[in-house]
């Protein structure tokens, strides 16, 4: 029988004010097996501590329990201690007598004291069946990929490749830059988006770390922690980019113009060819859709405009397998489609825009140069209403949070409208500023004090066209009045929605979402860039709505905490995890349904019977990925599953013990 | 039975939720019966309803199975696994003569350290009523 | 205006949630209600102000508004309000909590004939519901 | 297939025009109406307060009644429809009202039926391509504006009618027997309900008139409706309110009874009185 110690802690008078720790501690004497059981005012102290050491090195104690306060508070301090007297650390068990007993019973002495026999006597029972375990070690991948090639995923892979570690950012466009490529300028600064951005786009394309797959989609993620592997799929280009030498005379050439939505519907682009003369990598690709050669019809503009027979109507998606030892998500956000909102007449009456549609707009390499004009006739905007919240705070129908960004650019779009038409009038429906950023109070003073625009406390509820001006209906509650515009152009700050296959890209990589389909952090305060995968990271706008600063810190975050895991050559994880006796296997797969984790896959063993070759399935554990939750043990029909420190056996000695000395005390 | 008689109520709680809220119970000093003694498991997902079983077996007077919220599982879905188990297992343990109150489902979060001593008291109240456990009851 | 906790949370708010079966709580005050009320010109208080006093503990500010009179029922506000608050069921409360006191504005029995003759009978069993029951 | 008709008070008084048309159309196109037995008012308004139970009583009785004839309703007055609509809704989610409504009532019914607007039969069991092959006359693209009002469209989830805020129903039926369909802002915006029927007359007018001066600004020749209330204020207020603009209101009825071949008289169209300028455009008598 292992040799096991008890230590007793008064917690000066917050345990022994209740219970009697002397008898508690004499009592455990009793049980077979303890061969150590005393008690001190403060375990957790240098003496208390040297006590147990002390114990465990004189008296070659093979399992301890230390009756204190909550293992949450000082089950690493114990451990350490006992390691440093050379007890395995997982062969300490601590017993709650203080949350879960002296400060919740004390009024009554006796039944405290009762029952911190019982916990106590449990945990004996289940230190007496502790193994030694020692923490599995795995070599890691020293490389990381970015998923997401915007602003956020940019700064993500720059931080981690100048941290020394090669990356793959991969982006489902033909071109990095993502959201913030399509703004005009920056709050609260009015920096030009562009100014900033594509030296940050140049940097991305020639660090020699980074290498960039764009126009590529992640498939499927296997593995774990320190080495993923992950499927990528590069959708085709139709253009050789190795070849190509980005001159864009196919562009030039081609006789397809679409609608294009990187424009926000303002302007037209080109069937091949880049989204904005910045992109990259700055290679063209053919839209499938649109191209007439590849609709069938007899066009080869591109192809004999191309000096460098770059272009490839043959070419096919290629899949790629990468393996990376860490993993970030900066996929982004998607935008409300404004047509739910039917009272606003977006998609109907042109001149009710959206907030892209207006940066596209004000960009100085946009569909109009960077002049603010009305769709429907060209003319420059006198009268322009900004509608805020169209979506956001509205469970009914659009998003029941509040985007947090559409203040500070509709602040913005205000400011810039007065900057380029000094006679027009700004109107803004809000329903409350929030503007808490650094700067972003006086922002939007500045916009009302110095820019002219007037502020309205409320919502509109209806927009239509009147001769060719668009009336506007709302309210402002500070007056009690209802407000009617006529209004040349009309602006909607649209909700910022999750990506639409977010959910998918959730699956893929196991990580949770929330209701509305944004990617759970693992803790919303204290660990806000990790997810409850390990090694699978998360930063910028997926997680929720957030503006360029936060999206910027948060994707620092990430990469330092890319670059602390890669910065070890391997890495220890916690042994408190399944494992399974391949003998008593019956490969019945039972538990690799329960497993939440995919930590569990089958494997067969074959051995030689006579002549012939016998094989039978079993399973294993992926010590990598498994988590050490407990689904799988129960689901093990055979009994061939137990989770190290939580096996059957401690926990039914666990409900023996409590049982047997409850009925001993009544 | 007299109402000094205190029942003994086996509670199992994932580490992270209902641990964690019997916790907060007693640093926000929530008195509740001395009645029940926790079990920490990782997760819900853990408890096999033969743990439940063989508390009866050797005299508990109740069990509690005690995890996460539907949706706020550390381990992405293990409540719901032991949703389904104990939406079959109640029944059958009802079928075998166990009374409903003496086994109980329940989600505390880590924040709910009033709700785990509420369900405590209540648990308390219903199994006094009820009087000892004598089905399945091992004397040792 | 003073405020108080036995005035936030009075029993005629209660009742008017009751009724209605509206929690008075859900209502942010947008505006968007007032803003495409089809009769909002006429109603003195807008809807929006009406909810707002039921908040305050007001209940007789809301009782005396002739917005509660003015509401067509027509659900315009509910239709496009972010929370899906439905006020034609607050402003219904409101009167039905007046006429059992006895409180009509108008008794149908005072109106002229001639009105009667002329309107469709939906619009006088209309009438009658608005005014009586 | 046959379906139990549900008139409405108006529909056998005032809106006469109303009930004859819509008997007419729907046999034209091969839909059978049969009047609902003994049949009662559905209260004109759905009750809003939670404890006015009572007042579901009528349109339960109703709703019973179908089902146990083994029929769907059918109504074209959205005033009926709204209420009988709602009290299924109602009935079909609500436990403890339907059981109050059943011991009350004395029918056991729980919301197993339907309630259609002809519209929508048109619509969703003819198409509205058959309704264009059987027109007999062709209304020469006569401007229509057509008037939804609150009854038909609103609360949208409940009454799942149309888009609450770009309905087509209408317009599309319109074009369907040779109309032109008008579109105009405030199609769905309230009349004013029974407002004019009480104090206050020098402001009870004003939403009709809103109405009013946007279809005729719209260039619309006429108006159609689908409710007897809203067809009364509009005509009331062009009376009342000095200035305003007066446009014919029909139901929609009349005009797809008249192109379905249904004499003018019948259709209780006046081509001496309100309606001259409308028959003059249409060419009353002629079919083809």
């Amino acid at each position: 029988m292992r040799k096991i110690g008890v230590f007793v802690c008064h917690c000066g008078l917050n345990i022994a004010g209740t219970v009697d720790v002397k008898r508690v501690a004499e009592r455990c004497a009793e049980i077979p097996g303890v061969v150590h059981s005393e008690d001190y005012s403060y375990m957790c102290s240098d003496p208390g501590q040297n006590l147990i050491a002390e114990a465990i090195e004189e008296k070659d104690l093979e399992g301890i329990v230390v009756a204190a306060c909550s293992p949450t508070m000082h089950e690493p301090t114990f451990r350490a201690a006992a390691e440093a007297a050379g007890l395995n650390p997982y062969q300490v068990q601590m017993a709650n007598i203080r949350e879960q007993c002296s400060w919740v019973h004390p009024d009554d002495e006796e039944e405290a004291t009762r029952k911190a026999e019982g916990i106590v006597g449990a945990a004996v029972e289940k230190v007496r069946r502790d193994e030694p375990l020692v923490p599995h070690e795995i070599p890691i991948t020293k490389k990381a990929m970015v998923v997401g090639g915007g602003i956020t995923g940019m700064q993500a892979a720059l931080d981690i490749a100048d941290a020394g570690y090669p990356v793959i950012l991969v982006e489902r466009e033909a071109t990095i830059g993502g959201r913030m490529a399509q703004l005009s300028e920056t709050f609260p600064t009015l920096d030009c988006a562009s100014c900033i951005l594509t030296p940050k786009m140049a940097e991305v394309g020639r660090h020699p770390l980074i290498e960039l797959m764009a126009y590529s989609e992640v498939e499927e993620v296997s593995g774990s922690v320190g080495n993923f592997r992950v499927r990528v799929r590069q959708k085709p280009t139709y253009v050789d980019w190795d070849a190509c030498m980005g001159c864009m005379q196919c562009q030039q050439q081609c006789p397809s113009e679409v609608e294009s939505e990187f424009e926000r519907g303002l302007g037209t682009k080109k069937a091949i060819g880049v989204d904005f003369p910045q992109a990259i990598p700055n290679r063209p690709k053919i839209d499938p859709e649109h191209c007439a050669h590849l609709r069938g019809d007899f066009c080869w503009l591109c192809s004999r405009s191309c000096p460098v027979d770059a272009i490839d109507y043959e070419q096919e998606e290629r899949i790629v397998e990468e393996e990376v030892g860490a993993i970030v998500l900066s996929t982004g956000y998607d935008m409300l489609p404004q047509e739910v909102l039917g009272e606003y007449g977006y998609g109907k009456y042109p001149d009710v825009i959206d907030s892209m549609a207006f940066e596209r707009m004000k960009s100085s390499s946009g569909p109009t140069g960077g002049e603010i004009r009305r769709p429907s006739d060209g003319e420059i905007p006198k009268e322009v209403v900004f509608i805020q919240c169209a979506g956001s705070r509205d469970p009914d129908k659009g998003q029941s949070y509040c985007s947090k960004i559409c203040c500070m650019y509709t602040a913005k779009h205000a400011t810039l409208y007065h900057h380029s038409v000094p006679d027009g009038q700004a109107y803004i429906f809000y329903t409350d500023v929030r503007a808490g950023g650094k700067g972003y109070e006086e922002f939007v003073q500045r916009t009302v004090e110095e820019d002219n625009a007037l502020y309205l406390r409320g919502r509109v509820s209806r927009v239509y066209p009147e001769g060719d001006k668009i009336l506007v209906k709302g309210v402002d509650t500070l007056s009690d009045e209802n407000v009617e515009i006529h209004a040349d152009l009309v602006v909607l700050a649209t909700a910022v929605t999750p990506r639409t296959d977010a959910r998918e890209m959730a699956r893929i990589f196991n990580v949770g979402t929330d209701e509305h389909g944004f990617l759970n952090e693992a803790h919303i305060k204290l660990r806000p860039v990790e997810t409850t995968t390990p090694g699978v990271y998360v930063a910028g706008a997926v997680r929720g709505p957030r503006d360029i600063s936060d999206a910027a810190a948060e994707a620092s975050g990430a990469a330092s905490k890319v670059a602390m895991l890669l910065s070890r050559e391997e890495m220890e994880t916690d042994p408190l995890i399944a494992e399974v006796d391949e003998g008593d296997c019956s490969g019945c797969l039972w538990c690799v349904a329960a497993c939440p984790f995919d930590a569990i896959e089958e494997k067969y063993l074959t051995r030689r019977v006579g002549d012939r070759e016998v094989s039978r399935r079993v399973v294993e554990v992926n010590v990598g990925v498994c988590q050490g939750c407990g689904a799988c043990t129960v689901a093990c029909r055979d009994g061939a599953m137990n989770l190290k420190g939580y096996k059957d056996e401690q926990i039914l000695a666990e409900v023996e013990s409590i049982c047997l000395i409850a009925g001993s005390q009544q | 039975m007299s109402d000094s008689w205190q029942p003994t109520i086996v509670a199992f709680a994932c580490q992270w939720c209902t641990y964690a809220g019997a916790d907060l119970a007693g640093t926000s000093r929530i008195p509740y019966p001395p009645s029940v003694r926790v079990i920490k498991v990782p997760c819900s997902a853990r408890v096999d309803p033969s743990f439940v079983i063989r508390a009866f077996q050797r005299g508990a007077d109740g069990v509690l199975v005690s995890g996460c919220h539907p949706g706020d599982c550390h381990y992405m879905e293990g409540n719901y696994l032991t949703r389904r188990r104990f939406s079959l297992a109640k029944p059958f343990m009802s079928y075998l003569g166990l009374e409903p109150g003496r086994v109980r489902v329940e989600w505390i979060s880590a924040a709910e350290g009033q709700r785990f001593a509420e369900i405590v008291r209540e648990m308390t109240g219903d199994i006094r009523a009820l009087g000892p456990n004598r089905k399945m009851r091992e004397r040792l | 205006m003073k405020l108080t906790r036995h005035g936030l949370h009075s029993e005629m708010i209660e009742k008017i949630e009751r009724i209605s079966g509206e929690e008075i709580s859900k209502c942010y005050q947008c505006g968007k209600c007032s803003a495409g009320c089809p009769v909002a010109q006429e109603m003195g208080t807008l809807p929006n102000r009406v909810v707002r006093h039921l908040q305050l503990g007001q209940d007789e500010r809301a009782f005396e508004a002739e917005a509660v009179w003015f509401c067509t029922s027509c659900h315009t506000c509910e239709s496009r309000c972010p929370k899906g608050f439905d006020l034609s069921r607050v402003m219904e409360a409101l009167r039905a909590v007046l006429l059992r006191r006895g409180e009509a504005p108008v008794r149908p029995e005072d109106l002229p004939a001639e009105l009667f003759a002329a309107a469709p009978q939906q619009a006088i069993v209309s009438c009658y519901r608005k005014y009586v029951s | 297939m046959k379906y139990g008709y549900y008139p409405g008070c108006t529909l056998h008084q005032q809106a006469e025009e109303f009930d004859v048309t819509t008997r007419e159309s729907a046999r034209a196109l091969g839909i059978e109406l049969e009047e609902l037995d003994s049949w009662q008012c559905c209260g004109a308004v759905f009750p809003l307060a939670t404890d006015a139970v009572i007042n579901l009583a009528a349109p339960f009785r109703a709703l019973a009644a179908a089902y146990e004839a083994g029929v769907e309703l059918v109504t074209v007055c959205a005033g009926c429809l709204n209420v009988l609509r709602r009290t299924n809704n109602l009935v079909q989610n609500d436990d403890e009202t339907r059981d109050k409504l059943v011991d009350f009532v004395e029918e056991d019914y729980a919301g197993e039926g339907r309630v259609h607007h002809l519209l929508e039969l048109l619509r969703d069991e003819v198409g509205f391509e058959s309704v264009s092959e059987r027109t007999k006359r062709d209304l020469n693209g006569l401007r229509i504006a057509p008037y939804y009002g609150c009854l038909l469209l609103r609360p949208p989830d409940e009454m799942e009618f149309d888009d609450a805020e770009d309905p087509q129903i209408l317009e599309n039926m319109l074009a369907g027997i040779g109309a032109h369909p008008v579109s105009y802002p405030l199609r769905m915006d309230c009349c004013g309900a029974y407002l004019p029927i009480g104090e206050l007359e020098e402001r009870r007018n004003r939403a009709a008139v809103a109405v009013m001066r946007s279809a005729s600004a719209a260039g619309a020749e006429a108006i159609v409706t689908s409710c007897p209330l809203c067809a009364h204020n509009l005509e009331q207020c062009a009376q009342d309110v000095p200035g305003a603009e007066m446009l014919p209101v029909l139901y929609f009825s009349q005009v797809l009874a008249y192109a379905l071949g249904l004499d003018a008289d019948s259709c209780g169209l006046e081509p001496d009185g309100l309606h001259a300028g409308v028959c003059e455009k249409i060419g009353i008598g002629e079919v083809k």
